[in-house]
């Protein structure tokens, strides 16, 4: 396991700005994330996603500078996988290969991880999760949260020093949630955890509120949280007759 | 990138597609029937203020749309420059510039979905002879669908590639980009049936 | 029903997509394309008939103006050009090539795709080539059917790589490969 | 709208049973739906998914009978689109069209509105949950839960007289699922709703349990939820090692 994450320095953004065509989506963000566990939460479409893809190095930002543990993200590839991992909102995305263990062992060797030694891996986390069974298993025979917790795995897999979770709850049992949650808990990986279920940041060290392309709300979770929840009952009530 | 239909609002989307397509068939022959460089230049300066109509900001995107053509121009130049028929170059370059810019401006001001129904229309006399003609309509709408669809998703496939890996992909994707595509096929036939498909015509 | 014209809407988008494969002109005007070996895929997936209709889709989106040729090109003037004969092939090379994929229906996917693919897609296709050079550019069939020389290395690979993507996407999704199903 | 649903004929499956080749996901299953409000629970990969297919005449099962109002919904597509519309789990599997109201708009033409009607009820849906600024936008530009979104309008705009939501709320923000729950409260239509969020079926007139290809409880929504929080605890405990 990798040692203590925010020993090794934290998440910086410095001045970044991002945004698609003619629509800015994050606008001159300088944020540095330090804490153990941080929560994302934010409107739909308030660039949650692209925050993630930013730390994870997918996307370069058009302006301004993203670090971890001082690796410039989306330069230096290399580095980076080791860095940071990322779980993609959508399964569907992130799944590569036709079956399990294929998908699970891809990381490993790209870490370096010889061909049985990646297996030996993919085998012990199907295990710790319960699924051993899976690993010949064609991914287009999960249903949707079958595949959801494939792709968590294959990123727990790689032991990244920060992991960034877009939703990772979303189409999970309550039974595989809890499993998940209690990984995380004593995981000593940074996790920056991007979600609209506000139960599931309860106890996390900070927050920070995205909103119009900038933060609305950031310090300790529990303030930050409260202070999202009660705007988004206002703006319910605002437009009630929906 | 298929749906070249601009979101610059013009006059020209308000007007029917049916109409446009015959107007631009109707200066398409008008155009091959013509045959002096005075008359081309008369013409691309007529295609010019049709664009500017709708404004600068139209006109340039209209003239990044002509792109791949500048490519032939050249070519037809240095052609006929050789051959030393110089006139019959221009006119033919002038010739080309107009029709595609006059198509593209169709294309820009129009829904596909408008243009696709304008060839089932054409197509309606097939109809009385027994053939269905509701899946051609769709057939086409699909696969301008699925052209960006298939960039897009290979795009995402890359990018998980990227997340768990430094080298850059190669031939190991093809695979998985045929999976995702056909896959994508197979969602999308699933989401036709759900809201009719083709029982409905 | 929605099945099939989903399918082979995919295929005619697929031979548009390989068109974005930068292509390389040759003297004679005949450039080196990838979209070859979207042409054997719909035969060699979709067979004989669907394999067809989806190039037929693709050609006549071609012909509505949409610039799916090799090099971003379309409309009604590909058909006034050296390539005509090509044109006129494709759909021709899809129906033999999936022709041949559903007569060798005993045989293992990989090699009957790669002999289905190498007469569809290439002899097959050559023949209204050839004939379409002659007549647009003036050339002898002799010197039509030597000029073809520079292009038959290129298309074996396609060939290889069409019947290894088929043989790969039948032990994955087999109900997706209708030339089998 | 359309009258009162339950009115007109409940959803029936008589010895549903169905399988993806040597796996049988639901096995005799017999089920008379005739609540106003139902919710489907279980466990990832117990076949609610494949329930809702089922229902919704995407798939013909492999023994037995669906009908809803006494439509043999699998058969009589013509008329089971009127009877039954469905969210997908997965956006992305939903979304035909590139832009949004061409996408809202097919379904109204498919149920024979013409252009012009289509388009306008197309513009209403939109202007109903705030989104009017939509109609034009490309699919392919919108975050996830817009995206999620823009297929709940698509199928509640054809007002079919059952509703089958897989998932509906996963990936919403919170004033944009309470727009939704508002909306779903007062809609005339039988509502199936499958979800792991157990919140979000308090209040319904009855609940199922699926699991091991069969139905685990079935009844009043209160007492089936408590049943099934209650099993998915103690499984919580059982492998509290993962
Ligand atoms: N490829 C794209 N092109 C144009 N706009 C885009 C693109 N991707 C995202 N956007 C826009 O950027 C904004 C932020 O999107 P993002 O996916 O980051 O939102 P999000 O906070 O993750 O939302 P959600 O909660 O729905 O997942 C949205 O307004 C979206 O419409
Ligand atoms: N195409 C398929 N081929 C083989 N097996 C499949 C296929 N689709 C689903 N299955 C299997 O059927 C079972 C039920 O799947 P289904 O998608 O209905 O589950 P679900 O209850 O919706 O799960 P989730 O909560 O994860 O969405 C799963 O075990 C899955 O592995
Ligand atoms: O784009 C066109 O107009 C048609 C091009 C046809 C090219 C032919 S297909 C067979 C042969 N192999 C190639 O790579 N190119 C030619
Ligand atoms: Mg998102
Ligand atoms: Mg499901």
């Amino acid at each position: 396991m990798t040692p203590d994450s925010t020993a090794m320095g934290p998440v910086r953004l410095t001045g970044v700005s991002h945004g698609f065509g003619a629509r800015t989506v994050l606008r001159d963000l300088s944020l540095t994330l330090s804490e153990r566990r941080i929560g994302i939460v934010g409107r739909n479409g308030s660039g949650k996603t692209t925050l993630s893809r930013l730390i994870a190095g997918l996307i370069a930002p058009d302006a301004g500078q993203v670090t971890v543990a001082g690796v410039d993200v989306a330069r230096d590839r290399k580095a980076a996988i080791r860095t940071v991992g990322i779980l993609f909102q959508n399964p569907d995305h992130q799944i590569i290969f036709p079956t399990v263990e294929e998908e699970l062992a891809f990381g490993l060797r790209q870490l370096g991880h010889d061909k049985t030694a990646a297996r030996a891996e993919a085998h012990a986390m199907l295990a710790r999760f319960g699924r051993a069974d899976w690993s010949e298993r064609p991914v287009a025979t999960l249903s949707q949260g079958q595949r959801h917790l494939v792709c968590l795995m294959s990123v727990l897999a790689m032991a990244p020093r920060v992991i960034v979770l877009d939703e990772p709850f979303a189409g999970l049992d309550l039974p595989t949630t809890r499993a998940l949650r209690r990984y995380l808990d004593a995981v000593p990986a940074q996790v920056i955890h991007v979600s609209h279920d506000i139960s599931a940041l309860s106890g996390y060290d900070r927050a920070i509120w995205l909103e119009g392309g900038g933060v609305a709300a950031d310090g300790p979770a529990e303030a930050t949280l409260a202070a999202y929840l009660k705007a988004m009952e206002a703006l319910g009530d605002a437009d009630a007759d929906l | 990138m298929l749906t070249l239909t601009s979101e610059i609002r013009t006059p020209y989307h308000r007007l029917r597609a049916g109409a446009k397509l015959a107007a631009l068939c109707a200066a398409t022959v008008a155009l091959f029937v013509l045959d002096s460089v005075a008359a081309m230049m008369l013409a691309n300066a007529a295609v010019a203020g049709l664009y500017l109509v709708a404004g600068w900001r139209f006109l340039h995107a209209g003239l990044g749309l002509l792109k791949p053509v500048w490519f032939f121009v050249a070519l037809v130049l240095a052609w006929h420059g050789l051959t030393g028929d110089l006139r019959a170059g221009t006119v033919i370059a002038l010739r080309l510039i107009a029709a595609v810019a006059l198509a593209n401006l169709v294309t820009m001001t129009s829904r596909f979905d408008d243009l696709v129904e304008v060839v089932m229309w054409g197509l309606s006399p097939l109809r009385r002879l027994g053939v269905r003609t509701a899946p051609i309509g769709f057939a086409i709408v699909l696969v301008v669908r699925f052209i960006p669809v298939m960039l897009d998703k290979a795009r995402l496939l890359i990018d998980a590639w990227r997340a768990r890996s430094p080298r850059r992909p190669g031939w190991q994707v093809a695979l998985p980009i045929t999976l995702v595509a056909v896959d994508d096929a197979e969602h999308v036939a699933e989401a036709l049936r759900a809201r009719g498909g083709f029982d409905m015509d | 029903m929605e099945r099939q014209v989903t399918l082979i809407a995919l295929f005619a988008a697929l031979i548009a997509v390989l068109g974005l494969v930068p292509k390389f002109t040759l003297a004679s005007g005949i450039p080196i394309t990838a979209q070859g070996m979207g042409i054997m895929l719909c035969g060699t997936i979709l067979g004989a008939r669907r394999g067809a209709l989806a190039v037929l889709l693709f050609l006549g989106l071609v012909a509505l103006g949409l610039p799916l040729l090799a090099g971003g090109r379309g409309g009604l003037g590909v058909f006034a050009g050296p390539t005509v004969g090509f044109l006129i092939g494709f759909p021709i090379a899809a129906f033999v090539t999936g022709w041949i994929m559903e007569r060798m229906r005993g045989a293992p996917v990989f090699p009957a795709a790669i002999c289905a693919a190498v007469i569809g897609g290439i002899l097959v296709l050559y023949i209204p080539g050839i004939l379409g050079m002659v007549a647009m550019l003036d050339l002898t069939v002799t010197q039509a059917t030597l000029s073809m020389a520079p292009f038959i290395p290129g298309d074996l690979i396609k060939a290889g790589l069409a019947a290894a993507l088929t043989a790969a996407l039948y032990k994955a999704r087999p109900a997706s490969v209708l030339s089998r199903a």
